[in-house]
Formats: structure tokens, C-alpha cells, sequence
């Protein structure tokens, strides 16, 4: 093995550890003040009872509900994302999937609150628990709450587990670089790994099943979301697409999430060695083909209820296309579609910075798709007697913006933990481009990482 | 003395009600909020559509001017057999009972609101906040119903209070309920009584005698949801 | 009994080196290789024997059956007033199934493989870490008694290893 | 280190159990002191006593959701002439007196927070021994409430009795 190309990486990747930059502490300090306005305005909401928000008769969910399904969808950037490009053995994910596998797990960490802050009284939020009690009383199992309960849970679980195995071996390598509280720390998590031969054949075999077991629970969770809707008799809410259509959108805002994590912290750590043009321009396509999909998927949506024309469907269908929230509707269209499609099509434009100005449009046009999907059904009841509408007050902003800071925040803290890209997949990469003998070639080196 | 299967056989709730008959006055609006406790949440709340009304008088247009008309028709929980709102609860706090009624348990519900958004009758009402009675208007609370907090979902029980006193008058007298033993306090009130409640299992009621008329229809019925409540259509529409 | 350890540059001369160990009598038990990263080595016998997969099923099979019981005799036992609606309903609960078969599935193959890789255990410590982790093969070999040991040591000094 | 963990454990053990003990001193106690020292015991127990039913004095139970209080008036029924100057009669007097009623101190009660509407009436018709939900009052000199109306209770009894489990039987 080369020593001096192996010192340059882990030097490089494990200064993000390391080092402390001042453009790290601002991250931090902002993003902890956003979220202690977030915690504010929900204490304020505790308090005072869920009226401080915009809901209202009959729009009982709004952005609270968006900001859930919106989480949970950014959350399938990465298990899902790493896990099918593990299992498909694409090299060129190497890099890649441990800043998509934390993403996972933060925006999922997030995505739970949200059904705990919307409740009307979050204190009783054990009771969808099943757990005995005195009262002999047990949540409902056929509520699709209760399925979300059991999915996210194992969904996190399985997150949590995914991200942590392949962390372990660079826990060790951290353990072994470091002294003091720092190595007691990296101790414990490293868990004793030795690096053994025995050791790296069951870590390998492990990360491989829970690889395949973690993609059907990753679609799963999603669809059970979309059920959420779907299992609601509204109109433009039972809908049998809903499923598959949100699995899709997840991994569309996913994936767009993942390029804006990964080009920050290029730019943040210097990592231009590790996440490289290739690796924006593959997550581009990957985008692009989410976008089409995307659009496809919700084109079939409204055609069919355009087409049906049934009234109530109708009613909120027109509000969306022609009503009140037509500037939304064509503001996800743009989003989604018509400015990420053509710029991700076009080779010249599938750059760092095209992708990260797309998948920031992605991102917008993601969460404006869930709000139109929630409010407009919603305040267009079959009663037509109790159409309403909805505006959201500061509360409710001041805890999204919350949600947002939480998630810069926690990403933050990780990498400052934790090296962000896997340093050895990234070095197994290298060696296993130069099969049978090791790695000693600078263009060889290129070639692994994606040049 | 009744027999042993009118005994334990439960009735079924129902309610009929004669638009033909319904003025649009909100008389049963007025008494159901004082009979059920139902917070006054003020002008601002109601603005912002916040406003609770267990039972409301929806009124509709029909008709280009000058010929217009208007068309009143008295909504409420319409009691579902097949509830939309019952299997979404994550916690059973919305169920139904062996009497036909769509129960609402204010003390086990969390609020995710999720049943609201289900009622197709947009019939369920949330406590954004803790209830307040402007005075005197506390003074006029009814015991036998629960003070809801905030946080909690709230809806028309058929006057659960009053079921319970009639049944068990008729328990009193040993005899299977019947017409008069209960009355919701909006059909009470109702001054051109358009509103009619009995044991739809008994054939010989007047609910049930009026969901055989050729007027009936049920809001709707193509949901599959099969309400408990009757509607008896105008007779120039029949 | 003492143990002797190489650190090499090379994976060949690692391999060399093990090759030459078993050679000399120890068995593949004696001899531990350490790497930072996953090496290309030959199929072993111990390799082959992982139940990582037969385990994550199980784990499945328990999850499932525990959720199946779960969902069931909850609601059996809560002898709640549905008034006709069912109180067990497998379309629903076939949801419910699926996650806990899946994360018994997961927690099965983390457990089996904390086992198999022998993570988690009291007194195994990290000796060799600091070699390790500058990119060097550390192969650690278990010797019985004094003529092993050089043994050992001549392997390794044959093979252009550092002796640590 | 090890010591410190050992010592904090050891103290915060020890706190637990000591208020633990002290909680449980106090709620075996007595129950609420009463404006009249009503003694049960003597009214219903005791061998030379008058011996009366429950249903003398709390005569509404069988008929309607509370089963009541008596008013002064019924006490004075006797008391007018029995025992008429011991302290505690005479307070009672006093209250007669006054046209007022003793400000009782309620011993069992659900929270209003419970939503809970109990109706005396069909349990005295299932016949239903006061003693089951009030304990031994007949042999006390001051009520405490020594059954503890947890939800689960009530469920299990209408369970067993084969009564209604329905929510909507106590809430509404």
C-alpha cells in the first residue's frame, strides 16, 4: 500500500474532525439560534394550545404535515440513495454514501417530530405507543398513524444501524489517531474493531443485508405516508398513484438534498479530491431522471382527475390550476420541472454549481408540492358550505425554520465527529480499481475517485 | 313487561329531519350550544373560522336572480355506520357504539386531527384553545356534560346525556324505549319540529317510519358511509 | 504463551508471510490479520461459515410473529365497544407485520454479526491500532511456547516485516 | 471515580426510599378532618349503636347519580334529644341552627379532568356492596379513601360483572 497517498487521505478526510474553522462555529451558531426560535415557538404553542397556528375549520393540517411528509422525503436521499447503489455496486458511490446515509438520519430524526409537535395535546403523544397499561387500552392498529409509528421506527432504527456499520472501521482509525477524551470516546464507539480479516469479510456481509432489507422498508415508509392521504376518502386524496408518487418525490427531494449537502461541504472542507464534477454530474442524472418521473407521475395525477371531472375533485383541482393557489401550483411546476429538467439535460449545465441552482429549485418545488397537496383538499370539503383557506402565522414559520436549523445543526455536529466521507470504502476503492496488485498509481488514484 | 330480547337488544339512534319544515331559525343551533357546553370562542376565533357549532344550518342558493331561492339544510354528525373518522384514530378515540353512535371520548384523544380531515361532513370541531365562557355565560354550563380542554376534538353526540336519561327511565319502568323518551336538545327547540329522534330498530317509531318515506335520502349515501341522520326532501323536489 | 506480531507494507508480503506460518505449523486460529482496510484474500474457512443471512431471517420471522401477535391480541384483549367494526383487521395489520419484520430482520443481523466479528468483547483491545491505522498489515500470530515464537519471528523477518 | 458513582447511587437510593416511606406515613393516614367528627362506626358498627344502613342517611344512592349527604336536619332527627351535648352534636346544633350545612369535606371524588360521569343508581341496582368502592367505612371513626377509582379498576369489575365497557358508559 502506498503510505504517503494514505496519509494525504486520511489527512484530508479526517480534517473536517480535526480542524475547527471559524466558518464552521457561525454554521453552528446560527443554525443553534434558529433552532432555539424553532423550540421557543413551539414551547409558545405548548402553552398556549395549537390555535396559535393558521389552522383552522376545515384546514386541520397545513405546514405542519407538509414539513412531515417534506422530512421524511429528504430523508430518502441517502438509505435508500447508498443502499441501491451499494447493492448495484456502483463504484462511484464510495464517496457519497455516508453524507447521504446522515442525511437520512437527521431528516428522519426531524420528520418524527413533526407528528409529535402537531398534535393538540403533544404531552399524550405515548399513547399511540403500544404499551400495557392500567387502562387496558391499546392504539389503534388499523390507523395509518399507527403505521407510521411502526415505519419510521424501523426505518430510523435500520438508518441508524446502516450509517453506524460502515462508521465503524473509521471510529477505529479515529480511535487509533487520537488521545485523550477523544480516543475514550472513539473507543467505545469503535466497539473494539481490530480491523481483522474475519472482521472485515462479517462487517462487509452485514452492511450487504442490511443494504437489501433497508430498500423495501425506505419505500415503504414513504408509501405509508402517502397513505396518510390516501387512505382518506377527500377528493385529490384518494388517490391509488399516491404511493408510488410519493416514493418518487422522496427520492427527488433526496437526492436534490444530497447535492446541496455534498457541494457545502466540498466547499467547507475542501474535499475536492473526494466529491468530484462526476459525482454531480451522476446525482444529476439521477435527478433529471426523478424530475421526469416526477413530472409524469403528477401529470397522470391531474389528467385523470381533470378528465374524470367529478365535482368535488374538480373544485380542487380548479383552486390549484385557476383558483388561489395557481401561483403555488405553477411554482412547483417551474421548480420541479421546467427549470431542473432542461438544466440537468443539458451537459454544459450539469456542473457543480447547475446542480446544486437545480437541486435547490427541487427542494423548494418538493416542499410547495406537499403543501398543494395537503391545503387545497382540505379547504375545499364536499360541503362546499365550509370552503375555507388557510395562512400560516409566525408560529408555525418560527418552527419550520426551527426544523431547518435543527438539521444544519446536527449535521454540523456530525461531521465535526465524524469523517463524511467514508475513508475505507474510499481507500478500498482505490485498491479495488487496481486488482490484483495494490495501489500505487497517481492515475490510478484519479480513476477511483471519479475523474 | 317487555321481553328478554327487547331488553338487551340496543337501540339505534337516529334522527329524521323535514326540510320541507326547516325555516333556517338556528333555534337548535342556539340549543345545542347551551344543552353541550360548546365554547364561545369570540369574534376574532370566529373569523378565522374557528368558530364550533355541533349543529349548523348550511344555506344554499339555487337559481339565478330575481329567481332565486334558498335552501336551508340542518347539518350535524350524521352518526355513520361506516364512520370515515373511526378507523384513522390512532388512539380509539373516535369509535363506534353498540347503539349506532359515533362516540367522540374527549379525555383519550391526542388531537392529530386526522378525523376532521376525514368527515366528508366536515362535522368535527377542534379546541385550537382552552375553552372560555364570556360571563354570565358560565353560569348557564351543563353539568352532565365534560368541560373539553384545548387540543381535544369535539362533535354532536346525539345528546349522549340525555340517551342516557331516557334510557334509563325506561329501564325505570321496565319497558323498551320509545318515542319521547329522548329528546336532543335541538329537536326540543325546533319550532316547526323538523326534527324527529328515536330507536330506528323499532319499527313502529317515527324515525323509522319516516326513513320508509319516499323523501328520504341521506347525505351522501354514495360514499358509502350509511348516516344515521334523514333527510326528508323538499316536496317540490321529490 | 506469548504473542509475536509483523507489521508489512505490502499485502503479498502479508501473504506471504501467513502462507509460510501455516506452513510452519499454526493453524489459521493462531493467525490474525489486521488491515484498515478490506483486503483481497483468499476464500477461508472461516469466511464461508457466516450465518449473517440465516440470522436476519430469523429476525425477520420473529419480528413478524411478534407483530402479528401484537397487533392481535391488543386489540383481542382491549375489549373495546366497536360496535360491529372489526377489532382485527389483517389488511391493516399486514403493515405492521412488514416493519417489524424488517427491524427484527436488521437488529437480528447487527447482533449476529457484532457476534461473529467478535465486536464488543471485554478485553480485546486495539494493541496494533496505531500501526493500523498508518496504513500497515499487522498479522498477529498466537505462539505456544519459545521455539514457535522464533519461529514466528523468522517468518516474519523473511518476509520484510517490522516486528512490533 | 468509580467511589463518586458509588456514593451518588447509594445517596440517591436512599433519598428515594426515604421519601417513599415518608409519602406512604402520610397518605396511611387519616382521611380529611371533618367540620363535625363524624364517626361511621358508631352510627353503624358498634354493638349499642343505633346500627343503620348505608341507605338511612345516604338515602338518594339507589335512586340517583350521588348518593347525598344528609342534610343537618336528618341528623338533628335524633340528635335532637340523643347525645345532644357532646361536643360534636352541639357543633352540629350550632350548624342546625344556622340553617347551614357543615362544609363536608369530599373524600371520593374524580377529577373533573377525567370526564368521568358516575351514576350511583345502577350500581345499588346491580346491588353492588358500598363496601366494594368505599372500603370499610361501617368500621371507621374517619373516612379515608382507601380504594383507589383508577380507570383500570372500574374496567375490570364491569368486566367481570359482565357490564357495559363501552367509553361512552362513564365519559361523554
Amino acid at each position: 500500500m502506498d503510505r504517503a497517498r494514505d496519509e494525504q487521505i486520511n489527512r484530508d478526510l479526517l480534517r473536517s474532525v480535526r480542524e475547527t474553522g471559524w466558518g464552521w462555529r457561525i454554521v453552528v451558531a446560527i443554525s443553534g439560534m434558529g433552532l432555539m426560535a424553532g423550540v421557543a415557538a413551539f414551547a409558545y404553542q405548548w402553552q398556549e394550545g395549537i390555535g396559535v397556528w393558521g389552522l383552522n375549520r376545515p384546514v386541520m393540517w397545513a405546514f405542519d404535515i407538509t414539513n412531515f411528509v417534506f422530512w421524511i422525503g429528504i430523508s430518502h436521499a441517502g438509505t435508500l440513495i447508498s443502499a441501491i447503489l451499494r447493492v448495484t455496486g456502483a463504484g462511484w458511490r464510495r464517496p457519497v454514501t455516508r453524507c447521504a446515509e446522515a442525511i437520512t438520519v437527521f431528516a428522519l430524526m426531524i420528520g418524527a417530530l413533526f407528528p409529535i409537535i402537531h398534535l393538540g395535546r403533544p404531552w399524550v403523544f405515548y399513547w399511540l405507543v403500544p404499551y400495557p397499561n392500567e387502562r387496558g387500552l391499546w392504539p389503534n392498529f388499523r390507523s395509518p398513524l399507527i403505521w407510521d409509528f411502526f415505519a419510521i421506527n424501523a426505518y430510523l432504527m435500520g438508518s441508524l444501524i446502516y450509517l453506524y456499520l460502515p462508521l465503524i472501521p473509521d471510529l477505529a482509525l479515529l480511535r487509533d489517531t487520537s488521545r485523550g477524551l477523544r480516543k475514550r470516546i472513539y473507543s467505545v464507539l469503535s466497539a473494539g474493531w481490530r480491523g481483522t480479516a474475519l472482521q472485515w469479510d462479517r462487517l462487509e456481509k452485514a452492511v450487504r443485508v442490511m443494504a437489501v432489507i433497508i430498500i423495501p422498508v425506505a419505500v415503504s415508509v414513504h408509501t405509508i405516508v402517502s397513505w396518510d392521504f390516501a387512505m382518506a376518502i377527500q377528493p385529490m386524496w384518494h388517490s391509488t398513484i399516491f404511493g408510488p408518487y410519493f416514493v418518487a418525490g422522496a427520492i427527488f427531494s433526496g437526492i436534490a438534498a444530497l447535492i446541496i449537502a455534498m457541494a457545502a461541504l466540498r466547499r467547507v472542507f475542501h474535499l475536492e479530491n473526494y466529491l468530484k464534477p462526476v459525482h454531480f454530474n451522476n446525482l444529476g442524472l439521477l435527478l433529471l431522471t426523478m424530475s421526469l418521473i416526477w413530472f409524469y407521475f403528477t401529470f397522470s395525477e391531474y389528467l385523470t382527475t381533470w378528465y374524470g371531472n367529478e365535482p368535488m375533485e374538480k373544485a380542487v383541482f380548479q383552486s390549484k390550476i385557476s383558483g388561489p393557489y395557481s401561483p403555488l401550483f405553477f411554482a412547483m411546476v417551474a421548480c420541479c420541472f421546467l427549470i431542473p429538467a432542461p438544466m440537468l439535460a443539458i451537459k454544459k449545465l450539469r456542473t457543480i454549481t447547475g446542480t446544486v441552482i437545480a437541486s435547490a429549485c427541487v427542494v423548494v418545488g418538493m416542499w410547495i408540492e406537499r403543501f398543494l397537496i395537503i391545503v387545497p383538499t382540505l379547504s375545499h370539503p364536499r360541503l362546499t358550505f365550509n370552503w375555507g383557506s388557510y395562512k400560516p402565522t409566525w408560529v408555525e414559520i418560527a418552527i419550520m425554520t426551527g426544523s431547518f436549523s435543527y438539521f444544519v445543526l446536527l449535521y454540523a455536529v456530525f461531521v465535526k465527529m465524524f469523517p463524511i466521507v467514508s475513508v475505507w470504502e474510499f481507500k478500498e476503492g482505490l485498491a479495488s480499481q487496481t486488482q490484483p496488485g495494490p495501489a500505487t498509481d497517481k492515475k490510478v488514484f484519479r480513476a477511483a475517485s471519479g475523474d | 313487561m317487555m321481553n328478554e330480547t327487547e331488553k338487551t337488544q340496543k337501540p339505534q339512534w337516529a334522527m329524521a329531519i323535514d326540510l320541507d319544515r326547516c325555516t333556517g331559525c338556528e333555534a337548535c343551533v342556539v340549543a345545542c350550544r347551551i344543552e353541550n357546553n360548546i365554547a364561545v370562542v369570540g369574534p376574532e376565533e370566529s373569523a378565522r373560522d374557528r368558530s364550533m357549532n355541533w349543529i349548523r344550518i348550511e344555506r344554499y342558493m339555487e337559481g339565478e336572480f330575481p329567481d332565486v331561492r334558498v335552501r336551508f339544510r340542518p347539518v350535524l354528525c350524521q352518526h355513520c355506520q361506516e364512520a370515515p373518522c373511526e378507523p384513522v384514530c390512532p388512539v380509539y378515540a373516535t369509535y363506534h357504539t353498540e347503539e349506532g353512535l359515533n362516540a367522540q371520548v374527549y379525555n383519550r384523544c391526542v388531537g392529530t386531527r386526522y378525523c376532521a380531515n376525514n368527515c366528508p361532513y366536515s362535522v368535527r370541531f377542534f379546541n385550537f384553545f382552552d375553552p372560555q365562557w364570556p360571563a354570565p355565560l358560565e353560569k348557564s354550563l351543563n353539568p352532565e356534560v365534560s368541560i373539553r380542554t384545548r387540543g381535544v376534538m369535539e362533535k354532536c353526540t346525539f345528546c349522549i346525556q340525555r340517551i342516557r336519561k331516557g334510557e334509563e327511565k325506561a329501564r325505570d319502568e321496565d319497558r323498551a324505549v320509545r318515542d319521547g323518551d329522548v329528546i336532543p336538545a335541538c329537536v326540543g327547540s325546533c319550532p316547526t319540529k323538523a326534527m324527529y329522534f328515536g330507536n330506528i330498530a323499532d319499527s313502529n317509531s317515527e324515525v323509522a317510519r319516516l326513513a320508509r318515506s319516499n323523501r328520504a335520502e341521506r347525505l351522501m349515501e354514495d360514499l358509502g358511509t350509511e348516516p344515521r341522520v334523514i333527510y326528508l326532501r323538499k316536496r317540490d323536489q321529490a | 504463551m506469548h504473542t509475536k506480531a509483523g507489521a508489512f507494507d505490502k499485502v503479498n508480503e502479508a501473504t506471504m508471510a501467513m502462507n509460510r506460518l501455516r506452513m510452519e505449523g499454526f493453524t489459521p486460529k493462531d493467525i490474525t490479520m489486521m488491515s484498515s482496510e478490506p483486503l483481497p484474500l483468499d476464500e477461508d474457512d472461516e469466511k464461508s461459515r457466516s450465518l449473517i443471512w440465516l440470522f436476519s431471517i430469523l429476525g425477520g420471522i420473529l419480528g413478524g410473529v411478534g407483530a402479528t401477535l401484537l397487533t392481535t391480541l391488543a386489540s383481542k384483549q382491549m375489549n373495546l365497544v366497536t360496535g360491529g367494526m372489526p377489532i382485527v383487521a389483517p389488511w391493516a395489520f399486514g403493515i405492521i407485520v412488514f416493519e417489524m419484520s424488517a427491524l427484527g430482520a436488521i437488529l437480528a443481523a447487527l447482533g449476529r454479526m457484532v457476534y461473529e466479528a467478535r465486536l464488543l468483547r471485554r478485553g480485546v483491545g486495539a494493541e496494533y491500532g496505531s500501526v493500523v491505522a498508518q496504513g500497515k498489515i499487522v498479522v498477529a500470530v498466537d505462539c505456544a511456547d519459545e521455539t514457535r515464537a522464533q519461529n514466528a519471528e523468522r517468518v516474519f523477518a523473511s518476509c520484510g516485516a517490522e516486528m512490533i | 471515580m468509580r467511589k463518586l458513582t458509588a456514593v451518588i447511587s447509594i445517596l440517591f437510593a436512599a433519598t428515594l426510599t426515604s421519601g417513599f416511606m415518608l409519602f406512604e406515613a402520610f397518605s396511611t393516614s387519616d382521611g380529611p378532618r371533618q367540620p363535625v367528627e363524624f364517626d361511621h362506626w358508631q352510627h353503624v358498627s358498634k354493638e349499642e349503636g343505633p346500627q343503620l344502613e348505608c341507605s338511612t342517611c345516604h338515602q338518594y344512592a339507589s335512586a340517583s347519580p350521588n348518593a347525598t349527604i344528609p342534610s343537618v336536619s336528618t341528623c338533628m332527627v335524633c340528635h335532637e334529644s340523643i347525645n345532644a351535648d357532646s361536643p360534636e352534636v352541639k357543633k352540629l346544633a350550632a350548624f342546625a341552627e344556622r340553617e347551614a350545612e357543615p362544609p363536608w369535606v369530599r373524600v371520593y371524588w374524580s377529577e373533573p379532568s377525567a370526564n368521568v360521569f358516575f351514576n350511583h343508581k345502577p350500581h345499588i341496582r346491580a346491588e353492588i356492596d358500598c363496601v366494594a368502592c368505599h372500603g370499610q367505612v361501617s368500621q371507621a371513626r374517619r373516612v379515608k379513601r382507601e380504594v383507589n377509582h383508577s380507570m383500570g379498576w372500574c374496567i375490570d369489575c364491569h368486566s367481570r360483572k359482565n357490564a357495559s365497557i363501552d367509553c361512552y358508559a362513564c365519559h361523554r
